[in-house]
């Protein structure tokens, strides 16, 4: 039993903090915090990866040459850190556009709350 | 050379011209144009080869750094993925010849950078399409969703916030799909769409590959706007430039429901599906309610793309209820529906782009008679699009409702049946709507009839494209024997 | 409906949790995804980058030679998101700017 | 930088750590074959360097050292370089991204980590002046400019 906690609490941990990421996304009205909790969300799926990856006793995945032949269970399994790597950029390269659009909107109707965009974009259509 | 790596060449032609259009046209702004055209027109010609390669050679395997599957990524041309890039890349050809001219009246100072966003989309879309690795896949999935982005985003000046939610949901659909691929790499310890179709069926009831499974289609039902989750698409569609709307409409969603066909009945299998989540039962009364919610809002509409868009909502739930029945039929008919859809949508945007052009609006109560006696060509092309739509026999849009009827009744689910049938009306309700005001309302007051000269038939560039499309539409529906017994028939998944 | 919005939320984190049970002890050596062969006799990716990773591109950083050489059209997907971001972020943002450059 | 006063500490102390900062991301991309790193960790090093003097020194001065024209043509060219490392292993006879047919070293592995090299550099260019282009895009678009 505490062996299947210890096997599996850091995941839940990850859940919980994906739960407050798109606790973020949904509630929150302001555009801004809309993408902190965008953030946080891609970050708890790379923890996610990144904690799939530990082998107990295991170090990180450079070769040491000292250690003669290679035994796999020596090295933490290195694909989902290549993985993660290409999904910090992607998250990066996402934040980036979703700023850029911020600033237009910003420009445009001098406000970042949701449901006061949503009104001037409702007169906007009205006047159309 | 060229034949030995021709699975990949379709999307590296396409990366080729986004990387050399920002160095080459930085400067010289009308280089874009011709380097799109090229690296697309190329990107068709290739698939052309791919496919006739694949009907005659059966399934191809193209190894990235010459590594074998598990341990490399490879591009996979089978006769499913090598049909979809004909018709993704085909209809984006003729879209972008169109969009030559409405980019340069819509957007003239950005259309450098509008190219390469354009090139990269498309990337995005062949990279999904052929891969056969799900990380791959991802990535793809996010190089297309941040070009859509910023396609939607340059439009008028609600663009940017309709593109705000779509990036919204949209991370929220990828995040959904990666956390997807973690659970399936935990369980399976491979990424390998082939490898995993393996080892899956030993792993019945395996939460954690169920969840998988959920997590993967919601996230790619976000991204392709399947029926409860299709809230930002019809402003998306709305206020994108008519350009990124007629590219986006006809093939992004299309993508969308390759990767899902791709993933339940490919990877997992139907009789995973079948064993643990009632997943196709989901998606066909999703799909059937899609069909009349879309079509019902549709009539609503004033503003003809946002009909249409409310159209595609409805259309996108054909496919998904093709999908759902999960019987040789519906999987017939979902593909080709994928065709019809996207041949259809990407007449009706163009002609709506055309009525943008030449009369700087496309609200339909203002449309009048007038239109057809100055764009007789692009008034034809929109009643065979309407027609299409609707289902009449000629039409390719026939063909693909009557599989859908086969496989409903194949099923023995009535309901169904009925909700196509309702549906059929339901579009000939909007799109004759716009038919009777095109054909039959005299103009209002005394306005000369030949007084309005500027009002003529689009140019060339719009309109060739706009007339292709139109007779593709008969001609395809009159062969589509042809390409159901010689494509189609042989993409019907293992285990049905 | 912002009840509603919670409930959503926890029944989310609930389910993943359930999902979750199913998973193998985190840092279990001997985990599936560790092993040389799956369950079905294919190669284990990850042990076979361990073991070759120096072999075949005779560089000691594992994630270094996965990263540019194994997955490597992964990496240069990633390459074409980041620049997709530049471009997308010229598009929006720099307009007024161009117009001056080329006007002086 | 709209209302940018020189500050005497922070100008000095920003630009004596940026050479440091590249110095050490330089290290970063090379040594990515013993050690942790690599170009796209190498790459956000030197885009910190480069706008850590736009943050202090203004944007005005910091066109001096990187102008934002470059940005974008310059990240091409690193994508570009990982494609062409790539087409080149086509045009050799081999599958793309197989850099063991290059011939870079004498031996096929050898010659892997070399091309493994070439990528790193080319992702560590396009990071850098795209990582740069956006910041230089964010700040333009500020509002009311």
């Amino acid at each position: 039993m505490l062996d299947f906690f210890i096997g599996h609490y850091a995941y839940w941990f990850v859940f919980i903090l994906m739960a407050i990421g798109l606790y973020g996304m949904t509630v929150k009205c302001n555009l801004v915090k809309k993408l902190i909790g965008m953030t946080i969300f891609q970050v708890s799926i790379i923890l996610f990866f990144v904690a799939s990856a530990n082998k107990w006793g295991a170090t990180v995945p450079v070769l040491d040459h000292s250690a003669g032949s290679i035994d796999p269970t020596k090295y933490i399994n290195p694909l989902p850190h290549t993985l993660m790597l290409t999904a910090i950029v992607v998250g990066v390269a996402t934040l980036g556009v979703a700023l850029a659009l911020v600033i237009t909107i910003y420009n445009r109707y001098q406000t970042l709350d949701e449901t006061r965009l949503l009104e001037h974009m409702r007169k906007d259509d009205d006047s159309e | 050379m060229i034949l030995s790596n021709s699975p990949a060449l379709a999307p590296l032609s396409l990366l080729l011209a986004a990387i050399v259009i920002p160095m080459v046209a930085f400067r010289r702004r009308w280089l874009a144009f011709p380097i799109a055209l090229c690296a697309s027109a190329f990107a068709t010609g290739i698939s052309v080869v791919n496919l006739v390669r694949v009907l005659s050679e059966g399934v191809i395997h193209y190894h990235f750094g010459g590594w074998i599957p598990p341990i490399g990524i490879e591009y996979v041309l089978d006769p499913l993925s090598a049909f979809v890039t004909l018709v993704v890349n085909a209809v984006s050809l003729l879209v972008l010849v169109h969009a030559h001219r409405s980019v340069a009246a819509e957007l003239p100072d950005r259309s450098m950078p509008y190219y390469a966003v354009v090139m990269l989309m498309l990337t995005g879309f062949n990279g999904i399409i052929l891969t056969g690795d799900f990380f791959n896949l991802y990535v793809f999935l996010e190089i297309s969703s941040l070009a859509l982005y910023g396609m939607i985003a340059v439009g008028n000046k609600k663009s940017p916030v309709a593109a705000f939610r779509y990036l919204i949901m949209g991370t929220v659909g990828g995040s959904f799909y990666l956390l997807g691929v973690g659970f399936v790499y935990m369980t399976t310890g491979s990424l390998n769409m082939a490898d995993i179709a393996k080892i899956a069926p030993t792993l019945y009831h395996q939460p954690a590959l169920v969840a998988a499974l959920g997590l993967m289609v919601v996230g790619l039902g976000i991204k392709m706007a399947i029926f409860p989750l299709h809230g930002w698409l019809p402003d998306a569609y709305t206020y994108a430039p008519s350009a990124s709307s007629a590219l986006i409409a006809p093939v992004g969603a299309k993508v969308g429901v390759y990767a899902i066909i791709r993933v339940i009945f490919y990877v997992f299998g139907v009789d995973f599906v079948r064993h643990s989540l009632p997943l196709t039962d989901i998606l066909a009364w999703l799909g059937a309610i899609a069909i009349v919610y879309g079509s019902v809002l549709a009539i609503a509409q004033k503003e003809m793309k946002r009909m249409l868009a409310y159209s595609s909502v409805a259309q996108i739930g054909y496919i998904g209820l093709g999908i759902g029945l999960a019987n040789p039929y519906g999987i017939i008919g979902a593909v080709l529906h994928v065709m019809n859809h996207a041949l259809m949508k990407a007449c009706l945007f163009l002609v709506a782009g055309n009525f943008r052009l030449k009369l700087g609006h496309s609200t339909i109560p203002r449309l009048d008679h007038r239109v057809r006696k100055r764009m007789p060509w692009t008034t034809a092309a929109f009643t065979v699009g309407a027609l299409s739509m609707v289902g009449v026999p000629p039409t390719v849009g026939f063909f693909s409702k009557w599989y859908l009827a086969l496989g409903t009744i194949q099923n023995g689910r009535w309901l169904f049946l009925a909700a196509l049938l309702v549906s059929s009306l339901l579009n000939a309700v909007y799109f004759f709507r716009v038919l009777e005001k095109v054909y039959m309302k005299p103009l209002e007051g005394d306005v000369p009839d030949d007084g309005d000269t500027a009002l003529a038939e689009a140019p060339g560039s719009m309109l060739i494209p706009t007339l292709v499309l139109g007779i593709a539409l008969l001609l395809l529906g009159l062969f589509n024997a042809v390409i159901v017994t010689g494509i189609i028939t042989r993409i019907v998944p293992p285990g049905m | 409906m912002k009840t509603a919005n919670y409930i959503v939320l926890l029944l989310f984190t609930g389910l993943m949790i359930y999902a979750s049970l199913g998973l193998p002890q985190r840092g279990d050596p001997y985990a599936t995804i560790n092993l040389d062969e799956s369950p079905v006799h294919s190669p284990g990716a990850a042990a076979y980058y361990i073991r070759n990773a120096h072999k075949d591109a005779h560089t000691d950083n594992m994630v270094t030679v996965i990263l540019a050489d194994y997955r490597g059209y992964d990496t240069l997907g990633e390459e074409t998101v980041i620049m997709t971001a530049g471009l997308i972020c010229f598009m929006l943002l720099r307009r007024r700017k161009e117009e001056k450059d080329e006007n002086a | 930088m709209r209302t940018h006063r020189p500050n005497p500490i922070v100008s000095l102390v920003s630009r004596v750590v940026s050479p440091f900062i590249m110095m050490f991301a330089l290290y970063v991309i090379f040594h990515g074959h013993y050690s942790p790193g690599g170009g796209f960790q190498g790459g956000t090093l030197i885009a910190a360097a480069l706008i850590l003097i736009r943050l202090a020194e203004g944007n005005e001065t910091a066109q001096l050292q990187f102008p934002r024209a470059w940005a974008t043509p310059l990240g091409s060219l690193g994508v570009l370089i990982y494609f062409g490392t790539g087409l080149a292993a086509v045009f050799m006879g081999g599958r793309f991204l197989d850099y063991s047919v290059l011939h870079l070293a004498h031996h096929a592995t050898m010659s892997r980590s070399y091309g493994i090299l070439l990528v790193e550099i080319g992702v560590g260019l396009a990071v850098t002046a795209i990582l740069v282009s956006i910041f230089d895009n964010l700040l333009e678009g500020k509002p009311d400019a």
